[in-house]
């Protein structure tokens, strides 16, 4: 039998019947239903279980607050745990299972945690699970991490795309329901750039489930009348199924729009887009959250909240019972029984906390008991009857409970803002502080009466735009007939003697509230994380409340001075994967390739990732299996002839002005001020605090006018150091930067024939002989007919070596001509592994050494560091703690036994010294294998170690098991006096 | 005479593709140079600017047109512009210094970059999802320029004309940058 | 967060990145008796006020201009700000 | 009141009427032998090991809001011992000791809760950088485990192997580390102390230091002034708010770190994971919900909130290793104000002021230190030297050159 709870009315789609899925029940609905609607529609009343007592629970709410019904929403890695069936919008084809219980929803084990649950009072595992010590992490922790949780993760990859985006406006109108609409007309129709923002797929809140009519229309019709106006506007864009979940810092606030959500297949669209607000103004209209009244087992399917139940019967025309009764402390819940016994609903009841007379017309055939209390009530997997306080059981399979409105003050108070309490509407309101630009309009700043929500949006409205500028518009505020709205704050039955619910999914009940309260928990902070109330995927929107009057009551302190706990954003949950965005997989960065790449992918090189850049770490050939055979032929063959590598990627920095010398001066430790024109110099650049910061090499093309490099780890951070220097320290120094990095396609070559190799392609006219462009000379060259290139003559292999930059277009082309040109000489390409051997070979530090915590003076260069000149970093790198008579000294090791494989990051043990961290000497950094001499070499930073040459020390290296004998040795491995680089 | 020559190539070798109403379009033929105002130089740059391009200097976030090699000055920092002009030769600092002479420090960028241009009139329905400048013409009228991220890479953006915007980012991250241009088409569009 | 930029106008402060208190642009004197100790109370002592604060951000992701930001680090409202070059030229003119 | 599973039982069969504050509220007292300033972690772990194991009793903890407000109840709740220098291993490693031993010790179930924490690498340098900190921790007597990329395929088959941009190595596991329930470490140090006398203090703001001759003589109040022959400060982020009163400057920045926690999820992460390549940290709470975490802010401030780049930054790092997340939902973020020192590392020490002590400068890092913290500053505060695993953190190692720097980014807190 389908739809046996469907009744007449509503604004759903009769002719476009939906078919889904729950619990494998096939069922129907309609286009326009929610799944908690259609579920009601269906009779479905129970649909999942409570977090710790495995209660039976029910469809609770009509919206975004709901704390009951979380289901897990479709299947395989589409698997979506904790959905809310109270927002998820009915397709065609929907698949949902309810959550957290062991064996069939209706007969779960684990609601034997029910029968226990007076030793499961608030915080009994901090008291207990601690004898014997051992069993906590084998037997307790894991019984209690086997509950944890609601739903599941399928543990596979999200399938789903997401995208994000930035949005401009004047005005940012947060909740489209009567205020929201008030707002956004007076804004748009002032001309400002606006933006509407509502969570449902339905704009007109509370107007589609009232029977209240606006402007002689029904509230329904003048929403989608007010939305015709504001969808023609240019300047007036309309978003549903997005929610305005943050407010940020400066007007910022966070979007989520769920695109595709209520679609089977994304189709490869993005599911959700996650948005970024910049406005100048937003007006929050984010409307109220009914709460309900704590009385014993108000737990049980079919009590809800009053609104929502007519909400269910006025929009969606689902009927969540036959026989309904209302609990109430205020006028608004008797709108409950009036709207149902309009349609025809019997109402079994209406039971009104309050003395004196029936607010309206009483339905017929209700009981009406005003001062009345609701004590328990009956049902297992639904609730059957209630039993008042003076004993009298009253039949109902649906009570609807209303203990006043909370205006949805969340966003006011996600920077500094604390709402303020209001007792003639017993709820806290926006208080001071608000987020800036905000303004708050409708029931969420506690206009709680259909007319004054609707001219309060207006006004508010006019006059934000008036602030910025713009002449609000002569329109009046549509209106509304009257209503009452009477309410005298009444929040659980202390006649209660069962359990009396709070916070509906964590299972906090009022007596946890009072036993937090014994136990000094009675700061709502401590309240909160003692009982864990409002801690669940609601975060408490219906039980805070209620739950704080109750510590008041217990600390006899009034409400607004028990306060509330600070709301945090998203004002409801976010997929992180929309937090994402695109940045997952490959896309999680941006991927740099240097312009030899596409060359290089020909060659089959093995790419390693260095910061953003993809550089090719070796080129295997034909018969290599083994990345070491690749790099000790690209490094013998380097050593015996030539070999070119791609060094794009590291930073360079155009420096000119006329003080352009004397600024590099400053900001190298070493003296720059005097290099000639034509030369290159090594410099080392210091943090102010004396430590290494980068090395690299600065060409004087011009008396105004140097090239510098920096490593590729720190080509950003060294910019942003020097432009620090320009525009802070030294504005009067006449010094531009600009980064050259991107613009030229730099190699090095190295070896005995790189001159020759280079020969091939300069341009006769530029004469590269030893004798014309010695060791550290540079210029302006032109090559194969005429391209223009820089020359540089330096080393980082200790071979013969130039580097050779030409712009960027003819990189590719370049490293082509260049193998071409070394067929002759047996060229080798080489990639970063081979740079290293080479660099460790020739006792160069590298991104191992310079890792911010060493000194030039650790690395053998504290010569270099001048004392003659102001530069950044030289006075504080005379500190006595820089200058320790047994400090680091970076020097080379190799092991006793050369058939031994040294180890990066071994730690230095003098022989005979037990090996801990006290007699822990230093570590090694840098390890390769050297083919030119046949076996493991190494650079360290040992104390004293440029006085201890030849001595063996231990290298151990407990993590991975070993230990060896190693020799302290200079960390010029080969060609100590540098021969080769000047030949 | 080396029997070497070297073929220049462009970063995404040209790439063009229409989505529903909106155009991403490589840009090349163009060359940028840096022009550095020295300290107290900028009045002998404006003369020389004048004189040559008959343009000022503009503000940082404005550019301006010439008519001279279709040339674009482009303001991109108080003592940095940008000059963008037809040129494909190599050296396209000697057309400028010819023009300029030593009144500005000089930097050639035109290989530092990749151009696109995105136009039609869904453009900033696309752009939307991946720049946060705001681009309706009330605060980004044509002419204006800003350097700012997109999808974690650094982007100078130009509104050139209605619903047509040029977008310049780092050359060797070009292939990365044209995906999330077009990811944005194909999300959007 | 927005900074208003002097020239370019409100620009997301992601685009930006921070150094500190804008002492940092008064290096010390490095020919100065007491210069160590100058060095280390420029470099590693702070005021860290809890409210309005001058610091150092670096508009890297625009302009390339430090600047002067004038931030409540309470509120995170922010005052004023200015280019850190001109902060200095006009600190050094005093002098 | 012992706590154990009878009395929970017995409680229960008896409604529950037996159970007390689980620490008193005092008025304050015109003197005290000592005066912690601070009711965080750190503060309490100070009184109750003051008290304990030193045998001073006479103690005034004066906490301006609830005890355990700060940072202590705003952490990602990380416990482990993996660093590098030698200055700061055996410290953490006897705080490590400490949390191995802790509930018994002071009788209340904070869920010590070793499930390993991993951290990993993408680089062969970040494997090199890994072997030196394991190898350094093994030398002071921690448990290290360096893995390949199957060893780590192995613990977590649900991380992105297969499409990473920056893919995963290895690893550098702590078997030994893990998490700890952080409300717990203060409410059960609070309720040891408090058994052992302290005096617990809420709402109680220090608004002045009374300082005579160059020696502190006590504190002034939101309930009036208070005398101490010592006071020993302890408030992390208010650390230079409060070190100002007696005009002291520091070399400590605030800032802000922001947390999250996701709806609750039935358990998929067995311990807590690190991403080498991008700002993310995670694990799996008793409860089920996925706690992470990621990089400061990166701006002085002092408001327990932050922005939504690094909320950005941080799920992107979270999706980028493990996507099998995109599904499940933020629920919570918040942010607390941490001490960010100079060189990353934390003071316990003296100040030239006498009687006048300071323990800050924790960084994000706090939380995993209160024990040891709790402990070396009692042992400072009631011998007046430090105790030997905590000699390095002294207030003049800037100007001696001493840094204690572990990742090597020098006096730019933001970057710590």
């Amino acid at each position: 039998m389908n739809q046996i709870n469907r009744i007449d009315g509503g604004l759903i789609n009769r002719s476009n019947k939906l078919n889904f899925n729950f619990n494998g029940q096939s069922l129907e609905g309609y286009e326009g239903d929610t799944l908690a609607s259609a579920l009601l529609a269906n009779g479905h009343r129970m649909v999942g279980r409570s977090f710790k007592y495995h209660r039976p629970r029910g469809i609770f709410s009509a919206g975004s607050e709901e704390p009951n019904a979380l289901v897990q929403l479709r299947t395989g890695a589409y698997q979506e745990p904790n959905t809310r069936a109270t927002v998820t919008e009915l397709f065609h084809g929907l698949e949902a299972t309810s959550q957290n219980h062991r064996g069939s929803l209706k007969y779960d084990l684990m609601a034997v945690n029910d029968l226990f649950s007076s030793f499961l009072s608030a915080g009994f595992y901090y008291k207990t699970f601690m004898w014997p010590k051992a069993f906590w992490e084998k037997f307790y922790e894991p019984v209690i991490r086997a509950a944890a949780g609601l739903g599941r993760l399928s543990g596979e990859d999200d399938p789903d795309i997401y995208d994000k985006g930035f949005l401009h406006c004047d005005v940012l109108v947060v909740g489209a329901g009567a205020a929201g609409l008030s707002a956004a007309l007076s804004a748009g129709r002032a001309g400002a750039r606006v933006i509407v923002m509502d969570e449902d797929f339905c704009m007109g809140g509370r107007l589609n489930v009232e029977t209240l009519s606006v402007d002689d229309k029904s509230g329904s019709e003048w929403a989608t009348q007010a939305l015709a106006e504001l969808s023609a506007m240019g300047n007036v864009r309309l978003m549903t199924r997005t929610t305005a979940y943050g407010a940020y810092d400066h007007g910022i606030v966070g979007a989520l729009e769920r695109v595709t959500d209520h679609l089977i297949s994304s189709e490869k669209k993005p599911r959700q887009i996650l948005w970024r607000v910049y406005t100048k103004r937003t007006i929050l209209c984010a409307g109220a959250t009914e709460r309900p009244i704590a009385f014993g087992n108000n737990d049980r399917p079919g009590v809800m909240l009053a609104g929502a139940v007519r909400a269910y019967v006025n929009r969606w025309g689902a009927l969540p019972g036959k026989r309904v009764a209302v609990f109430t402390n205020n006028d608004d819940g008797w709108r409950t029984a009036t709207d149902l016994a309009a349609k025809g609903v019997e109402i079994t009841a209406v039971i009104d906390s309050r003395d004196g007379q029936p607010p309206v017309d009483v339905p017929k055939g209700a009981a009406i008991v005003m001062g009345g209390r609701i004590v328990d009530t009956k049902g297992r997997h639904g609730i059957r009857s209630f039993t008042l306080s003076n004993g009298q059981q009253i039949p109902a399979d649906c009570l609807a409970v209303s203990g006043g409105w909370s205006p949805n003050v969340q966003l006011t108070c996600h920077q500094r803002g604390r709402p303020t309490w209001r007792e003639d509407i017993a709820a806290f309101v926006p208080g001071g502080e608000l987020p800036q630009g905000m303004s708050v309009a409708g029931a969420a700043s506690g206009n709680l009466s259909l007319s004054s929500v609707l001219l309060n949006g207006h006004d508010i409205g006019n006059s934000v735009v008036s602030d910025l500028g713009f002449t609000p518009s002569k329109v009046k505020s549509s209106s509304s007939e009257e209503e009452t709205t009477g309410i005298s704050a009444f929040w659980h039955v202390r006649e209660s003697k069962v359990r009396a619910w709070l916070d509906l999914q964590n299972d906090v009940t009022v007596k946890d509230v009072k036993l937090s309260h014994q136990e000094g928990f009675r700061s709502v902070e401590h309240l909160k994380r003692y009982t864990t109330l409002g801690m669940a995927t609601d975060q408490g929107k219906t039980a805070n409340i209620p739950a704080l009057a109750v510590m008041a009551e217990c600390t006899g302190k009034s409400l607004p001075e028990t306060g509330t706990t600070i709301f945090r954003p998203p004002y409801t949950p976010v997929a992180i994967g929309a937090l994402a965005g695109r940045a997952r997989g490959k896309d999680f960065r941006p991927s740099r390739l240097s312009p030899s790449h596409s060359w290089a992918e020909e060659q089959g090189a093995v790419f390693v990732e260095a910061d953003m850049w993809y550089r090719a770490q070796w080129f295997p050939r034909t018969g290599e299996t083994h990345w070491r055979q690749s790099v000790d032929r690209e490094v013998t063959q380097t050593r015996a002839s030539v070999g070119v590598c791609d060094v794009t990627t590291l930073g360079k920095i155009d420096v000119q002005g006329r003080d352009a010398a004397e600024f590099l001066n400053k900001v190298y430790a070493n003296a720059f001020a005097k290099l000639p024109v034509g030369k290159v110099r090594y410099g080392i650049m210091l943090r102010e605090d004396g430590i290494m910061m980068d090395d690299g090499t600065s060409a004087r093309f011009a008396e105004n006018h140097f090239v510098m490099t920096t490593t590729t780890a720190n080509a950003v951070s060294v910019f942003r150091h020097m432009e620090f220097c320009r525009q802070c320290l030294w504005p009067e120094m006449d010094v531009h930067l600009i980064s050259s990095t991107e613009q030229y396609a730099q190699f090095a070559v190295a070896g005995p024939n790189a001159r020759k190799l280079l020969q091939k392609v300069v341009d006769s006219d530029h004469d590269i002989s030893n004798e014309a462009f010695p060791f550290m000379a540079c210029g302006e060259i032109t090559i194969c007919g005429g391209v223009p290139a820089r020359l540089f003559r330096i080393s980082f292999s200790g071979e013969l070596a130039y580097e050779i930059a030409v712009p960027t277009r003819y990189g590719d082309s370049l490293v082509r001509t260049l193998m071409a040109a070394g067929e002759e000489f047996d060229v080798t390409p080489y990639g970063t592994e081979s740079l290293g051997v080479m660099r460790i070979e020739k006792g160069h530090a590298a991104g191992n050494e310079l890792n911010g915590q060493t000194t030039a003076r650790d690395l053998g260069m504290g010569r270099m560091v001048s004392k003659k000149k102001d530069s950044i970093g030289n006075t504080l790198s005379e500190r006595d703690g820089l200058n320790l008579e047994n400090g680091l000294s970076l020097v080379g090791f190799r092991p006793v036994n050369r058939s031994e494989e040294l180890k990066a990051g071994s730690h230095f043990i003098t022989k005979g010294n037990t090996a801990n961290m006290a007699n822990d000497e230093g570590w090694m950094s840098s390890v390769a294998f050297s083919p030119n001499l046949g076996h493991s070499i190494g650079l360290g930073f040992i104390k004293r170690g440029s006085e201890r040459m030849g001595e063996v020390v231990l290298a151990t290296d407990p993590i991975r098991g070993g230990e060896m004998d190693v020799e302290i040795v200079s960390a010029h491995f080969i060609d100590p006096e540098g021969e080769r680089l000047r030949g | 005479m080396a029997k070497f020559t070297l073929t220049a190539n462009t970063p995404l070798g040209g790439f063009s593709h229409d989505f529903k109403g909106v155009s991403i379009s490589e840009v090349n033929g163009r060359s940028i140079v840096s022009l550095a105002t020295p300290l107290g130089g900028k009045e002998a740059v404006s003369k020389a600017l004048a004189k040559t391009y008959k343009l000022e200097i503009p503000e940082p976030g404005k550019s301006t047109v010439s008519s001279l090699d279709n040339a674009v000055l482009m303001g991109m920092a108080q003592d940095q512009t940008f000059l963008v002009f037809d040129h494909t030769e190599d050296k396209p600092i000697d057309v400028v210094s010819k023009h300029l002479k030593d009144t500005a420090f000089l930097t050639d960028q035109s290989d530092s970059y990749v151009m696109l241009r995105v136009s039609g009139e869904n453009s900033r329905s696309v752009l939307e999802r991946i720049c946060p400048i705001d681009l309706h013409p009330s605060v980004f009228p044509e002419g204006s320029v800003s350097r700012t991220i997109m999808e974690h890479l650094g982007t100078v953006i130009v509104h050139e004309k209605a619903n047509t915007f040029l977008l310049m980012s780092a050359r060797s991250s070009a292939k990365s940058f044209l995906e999330a241009v077009e990811v944005s088409a194909l999300n959007t569009v | 967060m927005i900074i208003n930029h002097p020239l370019l106008g409100p620009r997301d402060a992601a685009e930006f990145v921070y150094k500190g208190d804008a002492s940092l642009i008064n290096r010390p004197d490095w020919q100065a008796d007491d210069a160590a100790e100058l060095f280390h109370e420029y470099l590693y002592l702070r005021d860290n006020p809890a409210g309005e604060h001058r610091e150092l951000w670096y508009h890297e992701q625009g302009d390339r201009s430090w600047l002067i930001v004038t931030r409540n680090t309470l509120t995170h409202d922010i005052s004023k700000v200015e280019f850190a070059r001109d902060v200095a030229l006009a600190e050094r003119s005093k002098k | 009141m012992k706590y154990s599973g009878f009395k929970v039982i017995k409680e229960a069969l008896t409604g529950h009427k037996g159970w007390k504050p689980v620490w008193r509220t005092p008025k304050p007292k015109k003197e005290y032998d000592v005066i912690i300033v601070g009711g965080g972690g750190h503060g309490l772990a100070t009184a109750y090991y003051l008290a304990k194991e030193f045998g001073i009793t006479n103690i005034a903890v004066l906490e301006k809001g609830w005890i355990g407000s700060g940072n202590v109840g705003r952490n990602t709740t990380i416990v482990r011992s993996n660093y590098l220098l030698p200055g700061n291993e055996p410290f953490y490693e006897f705080s490590m000791k400490l949390w191995e031993n802790l509930e018994q010790d002071f009788n209340y179930n904070a869920m010590v809760s070793q499930r390993g924490i991993l951290n990993l690498f993408h680089n062969d340098a970040g494997r090199d950088a890994y072997a030196r900190r394991g190898n350094s921790m093994m030398l002071a007597g921690a448990d290290a485990v360096l893995l390949d990329q199957e060893g780590v395929r192995k613990m977590y088959p649900c991380l992105d192997f297969e499409n990473a941009r920056f893919p995963i190595k290895g690893g550098l596991l702590q078997p030994r580390g893990g998490t700890v329930r952080h409300d717990a470490v203060a409410w059960g140090y609070a309720r040891g102390a408090d058994n052992h006398g302290v005096d617990i203090i809420q709402n109680c703001e220090v608004t002045g230091m009374n300082i005579e001759n160059g020696v502190c003589t006590g504190v002034e109040t939101s309930q009036g002034s208070i005398k101490a022959k010592k006071v020993a400060v302890c408030v992390a982020g208010s650390s230079s708010r409060v070190m100002s009163m007696a005009g002291m400057r520091l070399p400590i920045e605030s800032h802000v770190l922001q947390a999250f926690v996701s709806e609750g999820l039935k358990p998929i992460l067995p311990g807590v994971v690190t991403f080498g390549a991008g700002h993310f940290y995670v694990s799996q709470s008793d409860k089920g919900g996925l706690v992470f975490g990621g990089d400061i802010d990166g701006y002085n401030t002092y408001a327990q909130r932050g922005n939504l780049p690094v909320v950005e930054d941080v799920c992107e790092g979270g999706m980028a290793l493990m996507p099998m997340i995109g599904r499940a939902r933020l629920l919570r973020m918040w942010g607390g104000v941490m001490d960010m020192s100079m060189d990353g590392s934390p003071f316990i020490d003296k100040t030239h002021i006498n009687g006048l002590y300071f323990n800050g400068g924790w960084c994000y890092g706090g939380f995993k230190a209160t024990p040891a913290s709790g402990w070396c500053y009692a042992h400072l505060l009631a011998k007046d030297e430090p105790h030997p695993v905590a000699t390095e953190y002294r207030l003049d190692r800037f100007r001696r050159g001493a840094m204690l720097d572990e990742k090597g980014v020098g006096a730019q807190p933001n970057l710590h």
